[in-house]
């Protein structure tokens, strides 16, 4: 008898420890980020969006030597390569990145023998349909 | 207690005068009654469906907070309050299915079955002295009558839903209600022993002052609330819609309105619940002399305290299993609740 | 090493057993390759020398033939064991070690699947992965894929 | 309720002043619907983990009213988050199916819209539109909670210019 | 199976109750056909195969250094641990030595996710019970962890960290304090966890004596990590076939006796302050230093084949590669601790009721992309 009614009391009082947990933070300041009027603080190696830079005239850096798009697990890069008759040097006429399927591994990056693709922190992609992520040359070129 | 209370004397003074303008017209007294009752009926209802919205949308703010987050938060500008609004109305104008193989009769009446015995229930519950729809003799069992039936619209839903879960959903509920039904009406018994009457107005005067039962039957108030809490089904106790055993429970093939319906009356049964913690238990709508607020904010104050605490249950427990369900039921609660009855009754002939 | 002595053991015992390439194993666990009749009876005997625990079991396409790797492990000891199985591509069949090892039951049924390796004694040899009705051994070298509505 | 808006908006549209009623009660149905979308617990992959996450305390999504319902009957949308097998493929078509309309899916992740890391997979369905219509994709592997919560946003964008006429259907079937 | 054919002991029908692959708590698209008498299971039968999305087979046409970005959908959970065991695989075929920072990185990163996949593994198993509010905790302070993962490599969940050879990245400046902040509030943190849920008597209840798993059990179906542990049976691959620097730590590995539902989940939360001890004792241990080995750009191990094991938070996580020399794998096959751990539903869970179903699933923790694979 003595062992059922302190059973039950120390059942009780295990649940109003658990009860005081939640109270306390009912009082606590919420933790939470309110998205679209305060931004979290997105560290900068974060593998965002890809670009591709341009040197300090707005010239391309890219040479167009293909190799972030063979070395892409998933084939999401894709460009056409002209030679451009002016300088005699290899350029992109396109440059495409299909967003819908890159995994975002970062390898293009790291291999790109001219540094001049990088991630950004930018992260919101969004469209109403597949097009919609498949980004050109014109979002992607940072001048 | 004279103390001027405003609702209730706006009520009353509303009475006279309508009996008043009828006795002038020469009609009978019933015409004039009939009126005042369905004035009430009208009011109490829209302050149901104002509060429940509310209740809803309470939840989700308490549980929010309980758990580091904010909750709705833009719906309607501060702190999101037309968010129940707009989850009734998108409900409201949403596609209505019943499933192909269901019982399409019982599948459409038990939304509406749920609702009626808690708005029944709350005929009975004075918000003032005067201020109440019918202060029967017999109004604490009428309660428990009526909330007794809530079960029937369960086992409907989730039988003719023809889906297993609900069907698991709705047998579960029946077996629950069943239990928890006798722990409920006995821990007000002892209540009911002291006052020596059914009839709540009684009840709430025998509490003057601050001789609330909640201080003088501790015991039966902590049943009452651990069955009340079993009563409206919310955690620990809330088998029937399981979220995370069998999906949504009895509700699973309910959409749009119907579902509405249901996520309603589970609030309006909670409202009614605490309704009568508040009334039974602690003071109904007496307050404090020194500070003559309206008796009718003093109850809900009271109110929502137990529906916070109900809240703070919720988001603070894990579910218990069917069959320890069961075994708490019959062999924590009610053997207690007995107890706490032959306490009492030793208390009233040894001090009396 | 101390498997090489129960290796040594078994190649005594059943005749046709012998090192599976050592040169190739960058792991250091000596393995053993097996004909595929004696695979039960030598698992049997592993299992009652205190191998007890079955580490994984999965199988290859080698182009020419398939192998069942087992790898067993003896959890007091941490003794390490590798027991190869060639098969023929065409028909092939090997003893399900499910009723030695409950472990090995989805395994097998994995191996079964996926590369159609067939296990007698098996209990319960269906398809685990793959939807009901899929035609073919994914992870089979020539395995070839026909387009469906969702490709 | 289906009813209500089955017939009432073509009755109405020929009294004078219907238009208005029309507008009006587009305004309030789309406000409501768009502040009210209850998503079907249901994640696939990776991509669950963020959506979880999304619906937890750093993120919140019951701020827009995004509150999580466990069967389909309840939900007005389903985020597809994670990689579709063909062996699932049939499961969502149906539960899409079993949702009451108006109802919306969001893509989430690479692998929901377009197959992803898995495009060249046997069992992989390559993209979650070739099951069911699509209404918003969200890009990224996984994508951030902000990005969801973006996805969500350009979602209410589109359910705001629906009108009642539709009856919630104004959906492209590609 | 088919519908109502098994007849409970009393000769009534019995019910099919067809339980996912869309359900709230089945960790994701699992299936169990369950064959009911009222609410006691009489015959469960798991039904996977709805996440297969043929990763073994990728594998093959994908080079090794992508491999290991693959990894990280193995188990999404613990990523840092597929990569750690796709990256000790493929080392092992290159028999290349890695550099001390790198292996301490290495441990840090596999601690971290450690504690991330037990934190996730409390939150998803209180919220199997029933407790809404432990799995919100849960994420918040997961949160905090990924924000570490975020600054360091980039991601919050597929984190491709690990290369051949080392890690991707060093450290960002001020890690080390976060990542000792982070450690200190966890610890703070598992005491409202215990408050919360652990003395709770309902949690008790319904977990205490619930599926029990006999070690006879555990080594015939090869259960691994803190479901073996919970047994009875002290094995930690870390510990007792080391790899990497592991032995440099000094932790302890927990047991617990009986083997059901809370001696699981007390063992995800003692191995939770083991693994905050070791990521103290790393930070403390980190020299500057060489973080990546010097290895070919393209990475072409020669031919042969390797059984590589190590302990993921879910057991043991084990990869069999085979290199035929070339730029791609030529066979990966992945030891998933979810998919073997699994099979044990069939035998455990007859007999018990459908809330327990939710309570075993759930203390047995799997993940289902490592499951179908």
């Amino acid at each position: 008898m003595n062992a059922y009614i302190l059973k039950i009391l120390r059942g009780f009082w295990s649940l109003l420890v658990g009860m005081k947990v939640t109270l306390k933070y009912f009082f606590k300041k919420p933790v939470t980020v309110q998205y679209p009027y305060e931004k979290r603080e997105i560290a900068p190696v974060w593998r965002g969006i890809l670009n591709q830079l341009c040197d300090a005239k707005g010239v391309e850096l890219c040479d167009g030597c293909q190799i972030c798009g063979r070395i892409c697990p998933v084939q999401c890069i894709s460009m056409e390569v002209y030679k451009d008759p002016a300088d005699n040097k290899r350029k992109t006429s396109s440059y495409i990145v299909d967003f819908g399927r890159c995994m975002f591994c970062g390898l293009c990056v790291e291999a790109c023998p001219k540094k001049c693709l990088v991630h950004t922190t930018d992260y919101v992609l969004v469209s109403y349909e597949r097009a919609g992520m498949v980004l050109g040359k014109d979002k992607l070129v940072k001048r | 207690m004279n103390i001027s209370y405003g609702l209730e004397n706006i009520w009353t003074w509303l009475i006279t005068l309508i009996d008043r303008l009828f006795c002038r017209a020469g009609l009978p007294y019933i015409f004039a009654y009939t009126l005042e009752k369905i004035i009430f009926g009208v009011a109490l209802l829209v302050f149901i469906s104002i509060s429940v919205l509310f209740l809803i949308w309470l939840e989700r703010k308490v549980s929010a907070h309980m758990q580091s987050r904010l909750g709705p938060m833009h719906v309607g500008g501060w702190h999101g309050w037309a968010q129940t609004i707009a989850d009734m109305v998108k409900l409201l104008f949403k596609e209505d299915i019943i499933p192909a193989k269901a019982d399409k009769w019982v599948h459409r009446i038990a939304p509406i079955v749920v609702f009626v015995p808690s708005l029944m229930a709350f005929l009975v519950i004075p918000f003032e002295k005067n201020l109440i729809g019918q202060d029967l003799n017999a109004g604490i069992l009428l309660i428990f009558a009526f909330s007794s039936l809530a079960v029937l619209a369960i086992i409907m839903g989730g039988w003719a839903s023809n889906n297993k879960y609900t069907l698991l959903g709705g047998i579960r509920s029946a077996a629950q209600m069943v239990s928890y039904e006798i722990p409920l009406v006995l821990s007000v018994l002892s209540v009911i022993m002291l006052v020596g009457s059914l009839k709540l107005n009684d009840i709430v005067e025998a509490q003057q002052g601050w001789h609330w039962f909640a201080f003088t039957q501790p015991l039966a108030f902590m049943l009452y609330i651990i069955a009340a809490t079993a009563e409206v089904n919310r955690t620990p106790f809330d088998l029937p819609e399981a979220e995370s055993e069998i999906v949504s429970g009895y509700n699973t093939e309910y959409s749009g309105l119907k579902y509405g319906f249901f996520m309603l009356s589970e609030f309006t049964n909670m409202l009614i619940v605490a309704l009568v913690a508040a009334t039974v238990f602690m003071g109904g709508w007496q307050g404090p002399k020194w500070l003559p607020l309206p008796g009718i904010i003093w109850l809900l104050l009271k109110t929502y305290l137990i529906v916070f605490v109900l809240m703070w249950f919720r988001w603070t427990f894990p579910r218990l299993r069917v069959d320890r369900l069961m075994d708490f039921g019959w062999k924590v609660l009610i053997p207690l609740a007995f107890v706490n009855i032959f306490l009492t009754g030793l208390f009233m002939v040894v001090f009396k | 090493m101390d498997a090489q002595k129960y290796l040594n053991e078994i190649k005594g015992r059943f005749p046709g057993t012998a090192d599976a390439a050592p040169e190739r194993i960058k792991d250091g666990v000596p393995a053993l390759l097996c004909p595929a009749p004696f695979l039960f009876e030598i698992v049997k005997y592993l299992k009652a020398e205190g191998f007890n625990y079955l580490m994984d079991l999965c199988a290859t396409d080698y182009r020419d033939s398939l192998e069942v790797i087992y790898h067993f492990c003896a959890l007091e000891t941490n003794v390490k064991l590798t027991v190869k199985v060639r098969l023929d591509r065409e028909k092939p069949e090997l003893a399900s070690i499910t009723p030695l090892y409950p472990g090995a039951d989805w395994q097998e049924r994995e191996a079964f699947d996926l590369l159609g390796i067939n296990f007698p004694g098996h209990p319960d040899l269906k398809n685990l992965l793959l939807p009901c009705g899929w035609e073919g051994h994914p992870l089979r070298k020539d395995y070839s894929r026909k387009p469906d509505q969702y490709d | 309720m289906g009813i209500l808006l089955d017939e009432a908006p073509y009755i109405l549209e020929n009294f004078p002043g219907g238009g208005i009623v029309i507008t009006s009660a587009d305004w309030f149905i789309n406000w409501s619907r768009a502040n009210s979308l209850w998503p079907l617990t249901f994640g696939l992959a990776c991509c669950a983990f963020e959506m979880i996450s999304a619906n937890m305390s750093k993120y919140d999504l019951d701020r827009f009213g995004v509150f999580p319902r466990p069967t389909p009957r309840q939900a007005d949308l389903i985020f597809v988050a994670g990689t579709l097998t063909k062996k699932m493929a049939p499961r969502l078509k149906k539960l899409y199916d079993q949702m009451g309309e108006p109802k919306y899916v969001i893509s989430m992740g690479s692998c929901s819209n377009t197959g992803g890391p898995f495009y060249d997979s046997y069992a992989v369905v390559k993209g979650v539109d070739k099951v069911i219509p699509v209404d918003v994709y969200v890009a990224g592997c996984p994508p951030r909670p902000e990005n969801l919560i973006e996805g969500i946003k350009k979602l209410q964008e589109k359910i705001k210019k629906d009108t009642i006429k539709n009856n919630g259907r104004a959906k492209i079937f590609k | 199976m088919t519908e109502n054919t098994l007849k409970d002991k009393d000769g009534f029908e019995t019910m099919y109750l067809n339980m996912g692959p869309q359900h709230p708590s089945t960790h994701g698209v699992l299936r169990l056909g369950l064959v009911l008498d009222g609410e006691v299971i009489i015959k469960a039968e798991p039904d996977i195969g709805y996440l297969h999305r043929g990763m073994e087979k990728l594998a093959e046409s994908r080079t090794y250094q992508a491999n290991i970005a693959m990894s990280d959908r193995f188990d999404y959970v613990t990523s840092m641990n597929n990569n750690f065991v796709t990256a000790l695989a493929v080392e092992k075929l290159l028999g290349v030595e890695i550099p001390k920072r790198a292996q301490y990185l290495r441990i840090l990163m596999a601690e971290l996710n450690r504690v991330v996949n037990h934190i996730l593994f409390f939150g998803f198993f209180a919220m199997d019970l029933g407790a809404t509010t432990a799995l919100i905790f849960g994420f918040r302070e997961r949160e905090e962890a990924l924000e570490l993962f975020e600054s360091v490599c980039g991601a919050r969940l597929t984190y491709n960290y690990f290369r051949v050879g080392g890690v991707s990245r060093d450290l960002p400046a001020g890690f080390i304090e976060k990542a000792g902040n982070f450690v200190k509030m966890m610890r703070s943190r598992l005491k409202d966890y215990d408050d919360l849920v652990t003395g709770n008597v309902i949690f008790q209840d319904r977990s205490v004596g619930i599926g029990r798993i006999s070690k006879e059990d555990v080594l015939a179906y090869s259960l691994s990590g803190p479901v073996m542990r919970a047994s009875g049976i002290k094995y930690d691959i870390r510990k007792d076939d080391t790899y990497s620097v592991y032995r440099e730590f000094d932790f302890e590995v927990p047991v617990r006796e009986n083997g059901d539902c809370f001696d699981r989940y007390m063992m995800r939360m003692l191995e939770l302050r083991e693994a905050l001890k070791i990521i103290e004792q790393v930070l403390i241990k980190l020299e500057p230093g060489e973080i990546l080995a010097k290895v070919p750009k393209i990475i072409k191990p020669p031919a042969g084949e390797a059984y590589v094991r190590t302990e993921s938070p879910k057991g043991e996580l084990a990869l069999y590669l085979v290199s035929d020399g070339t730029a791609n794998p030529y066979r990966l096959h992945l030891r998933a601790p979810s998919f073997i751990n699994l099979q044990i539903l069939q035998k455990i869970l007859t007999g018990v009721k459908v809330a327990d179903v939710i309570a075993i699933l759930g203390s047995i923790d799997i993940t289902l992309g490592e499951v179908d694979r």
